[in-house]
This record gives structure tokens, C-alpha cells and sequence, in this order.
């Protein structure tokens, strides 16, 4: 079980090595790609940035959580900081369970939790010039654009 | 007074200009400081979207401050 | 959208790479391994066997089905077949969209579709030398073992 | 009387001993020709667990088969 930040690119064939077990008869990855497009506007890039050390002590609470609820052999979670281009992947969240009910279960539980509660921020860049760090606007859409 | 070691991050570090200060303050809750800063440096969120970390842990907008400590305000994160 | 079966080892990685698009912000994988144990017996190797032609017709309309149920953007759905010694890939599901809800739900219900409708079967070889079809016993458990 | 193909598959396959064998049949349905088939090769499925196919579709054991038909009994499948 795991939980890091990465500034440099993730690469999932040597992560989802990492979960390797002969007793897991199901694997289930989530990969969290920067796309062209956010809420109708077209997005040239991403910045992430992150509270590290208090990402690390939340990740490892969300695998603590997973474990207890779910019937899991194995969990991996890596999120990019930095400057992403389009098509860069910004997450990969990888699970090993028995069955596949449990690793489904355990992968969507990782990615939800951690995007709702780790310290990782995101800044859009448009196409327009314009940028915004996501869910941080207070006057309307993107009111804190450019700022 | 207490003294505090603050660290900005994102729209906050933005609009802050800084990664880290250290300030000598009245203030007793992270709440308390928020506003503070916020009618100094004109942050855009209001304290009830920002929570609080206290030497990397997070803590209630309520928690008393101590000489020294270490405090983040963090804004919402990416979610989605 | 593709299905298929192969008789030649999966590459996780070249079959992701097919499903690269810039409007995705979610890609979400299956992968179901040969495992060394099942329901208690220790399991050495398993034999995939499938009605090739019918396969493929219900795995397309699967893929139909799933199209029409989630908001996708790509699917792939690849199953082995022959005989599979330990940790080996079984079998591979990878599905795209915008957000991650409509990935993870489209790739459950292609492997559960799949495994439930697709005429693909599973013979397990145990250690103790008997080797059993899944889900062919007649009369309690493994009766029909080592026929 | 009509002429059938008919393939066999995973533990039918490894019972009869055979991948294919064209028979000729009174049996009108599928249900009617698997039970036929399941008395003279000593099938251990019954045929409510059997599915038919025809010509490379599924089709209900009552279907009516026609002369040249080409048959598969489905076993059940793998599963979880």
C-alpha cells in the first residue's frame, strides 16, 4: 500500500508492476488524464500543486480506510505536480483484490477520497490566456481567473 | 502576541506573492488570522472555504494558535 | 469500441496506448489475472476455451449496450484464451471518457456482461492433479472434476 | 429426418471425444436433440443449464431446426 507525489511522469506499466501477486485475480487501474476541454472551455495545459507533506499523512489515511473496507491485497496511488500537457497523466490509482467486486470498489473509493480531501490544487491554462485554479472561484465561474 | 510560520499555496501563494512568512500576531484561531490576512492582502475566498493545517495536521478553524507553530490555510482542492 | 479473442499474450501497455484521446480525463482498466487459489483448492494453471464466432457477435453487442447505457469514449475489451500459467492476463478491459464515473461504471459492466454471456469457459488445473470446468459441476462441487 | 453439424466446446467437447460430427436426426428442437445426445454420450450437464446456439446465434431449445443447420450446446459459461 502507497501514497506519493510525484514531479516526475508516472509511468503505469512499471507501476501496475509494482502489484504483482499471485493471489490477486483482479486488477483495477484509474488513470486521470489532463483533457482538452473543462466545462466547455478548451484547456491548453494543467498546473498541479501540492502540500506534500500533509498529502502523504492524508493518502495513507485513504489506504487505511480502503484496506478496512474492502477486501484488498494490494493499492497504489501517484499524483503528478507540475506543469502537465495535454494527454499527461496527473493520477494513476492502482488495485489488487481477490475479486473484482472488491478491487472496483477499493480503486473508485481512492481516487473519490483523494480528490476530495489531499492538498493538491489545480490551475487551468486556456486557450484564451487565461488561467484558474479550479474550484476557487467565489464571484461566479472562474471570477478569480487571471489573478 | 505569538509568532507563526505561515506557507502559501496556490491561489493563496498567488495573491500572497510569497511561499512563506513568519509573522508575529494577536491572533487566537486560524479563523481569526485568516480574516486577517485576508483584509491585508485582499485573498478572494472567504474564511469558510479555506480550511486550516497546523504543523501538518489539519486542524478545526477554532484551534488555538500556539508560539511557533507552523500554519497552512488550504484553499479547495481540485476535486472533480 | 473492440472485442476480441486472442491466442497470443495480452500487452497491457500497446492496448492502452489504442485508447489515447484528448477529450479523456478518465481511463479505467480491468485486468483479470490467473490466480493461485480458487475457492480454497491451490490452482497451478488455467484453460480458456471459447466459441470464437459467438464470442465476438455478444462481446460487440456488449460494447452496444454499453455505449448506449454510459457516456464513453473508447472500449476495449480483449479476452485470452488457451492455456494460462500463474499471474498471467487473462483477460483485459480498458474504457475512456470525460469523467471518471461513466469509466468506472461502463468497465464493471463490460467485464460482468462479459463474463457472464460471452461463450468463453475456464477449466482449472489444482495441484492435486484434477482439473475441473467452472461452473460445469453437476452433483456438488468439482463432480465432474477430472473427466 | 434432417442433417445436422454440430460443434462441441469445453467439457461437452471432452465428453463426447469429438470438436464436430454431423448427424442426421428426428429430434425437432434443440432441447429434444441434447437430450437425445446426452443419453448415448453420458452428458453430466442437464439441459437446463445448456444453451443452444445455431448458426452462430443464440436461439431458445425450443427453436425449430432445419435441415443443414450448424448446432452448438452452450455450457455454462466461466462466470466470475
Amino acid at each position: 500500500m502507497s501514497f506519493r507525489i510525484s514531479s516526475e511522469p508516472l509511468d503505469p506499466t512499471a507501476l501496475a508492476r509494482t502489484l504483482a501477486d499471485a493471489r490477486a485475480g483482479a486488477c483495477v487501474t484509474f488513470e486521470g488524464w489532463v483533457r482538452n476541454r473543462n466545462e466547455g472551455q478548451p484547456v491548453l495545459s494543467l498546473e498541479y500543486e501540492a502540500y506534500a507533506l500533509l498529502a502523504d499523512k492524508e493518502g495513507a489515511r485513504i489506504l487505511t480506510e480502503a484496506r478496512e473496507k474492502f477486501d484488498l491485497l494490494g493499492a497504489v496511488c501517484v499524483h503528478r505536480v507540475g506543469h502537465l500537457q495535454l494527454g499527461e497523466l496527473a493520477v494513476w490509482v492502482g488495485v489488487t483484490a481477490e475479486h473484482r467486486g472488491a478491487a472496483f470498489d477499493a480503486c473508485r473509493y481512492l481516487i473519490d477520497e483523494t480528490k476530495a480531501r489531499v492538498p493538491i490544487w489545480k490551475k487551468e491554462h486556456y486557450a484564451s490566456g487565461v488561467t484558474a485554479w479550479i474550484n476557487c472561484a467565489t464571484r461566479g465561474d472562474f471570477a478569480d481567473a487571471g489573478r | 502576541m505569538i509568532t507563526l510560520h505561515i506557507q502559501y499555496f496556490a491561489i493563496l501563494r498567488e495573491q500572497r506573492g510569497l511561499t512563506q512568512e513568519t509573522l508575529v500576531t494577536s491572533a487566537a484561531t486560524p479563523t481569526a488570522l485568516y480574516e486577517e490576512l485576508r483584509a491585508r492582502h485582499g485573498f478572494t475566498l472567504p474564511a469558510d472555504r479555506v480550511r486550516a493545517a497546523v504543523n501538518d495536521d489539519f486542524v478545526p478553524g477554532t484551534h488555538s494558535l500556539r508560539d511557533g507553530d507552523r500554519l497552512v490555510f488550504i484553499p479547495p482542492v481540485a476535486g472533480g
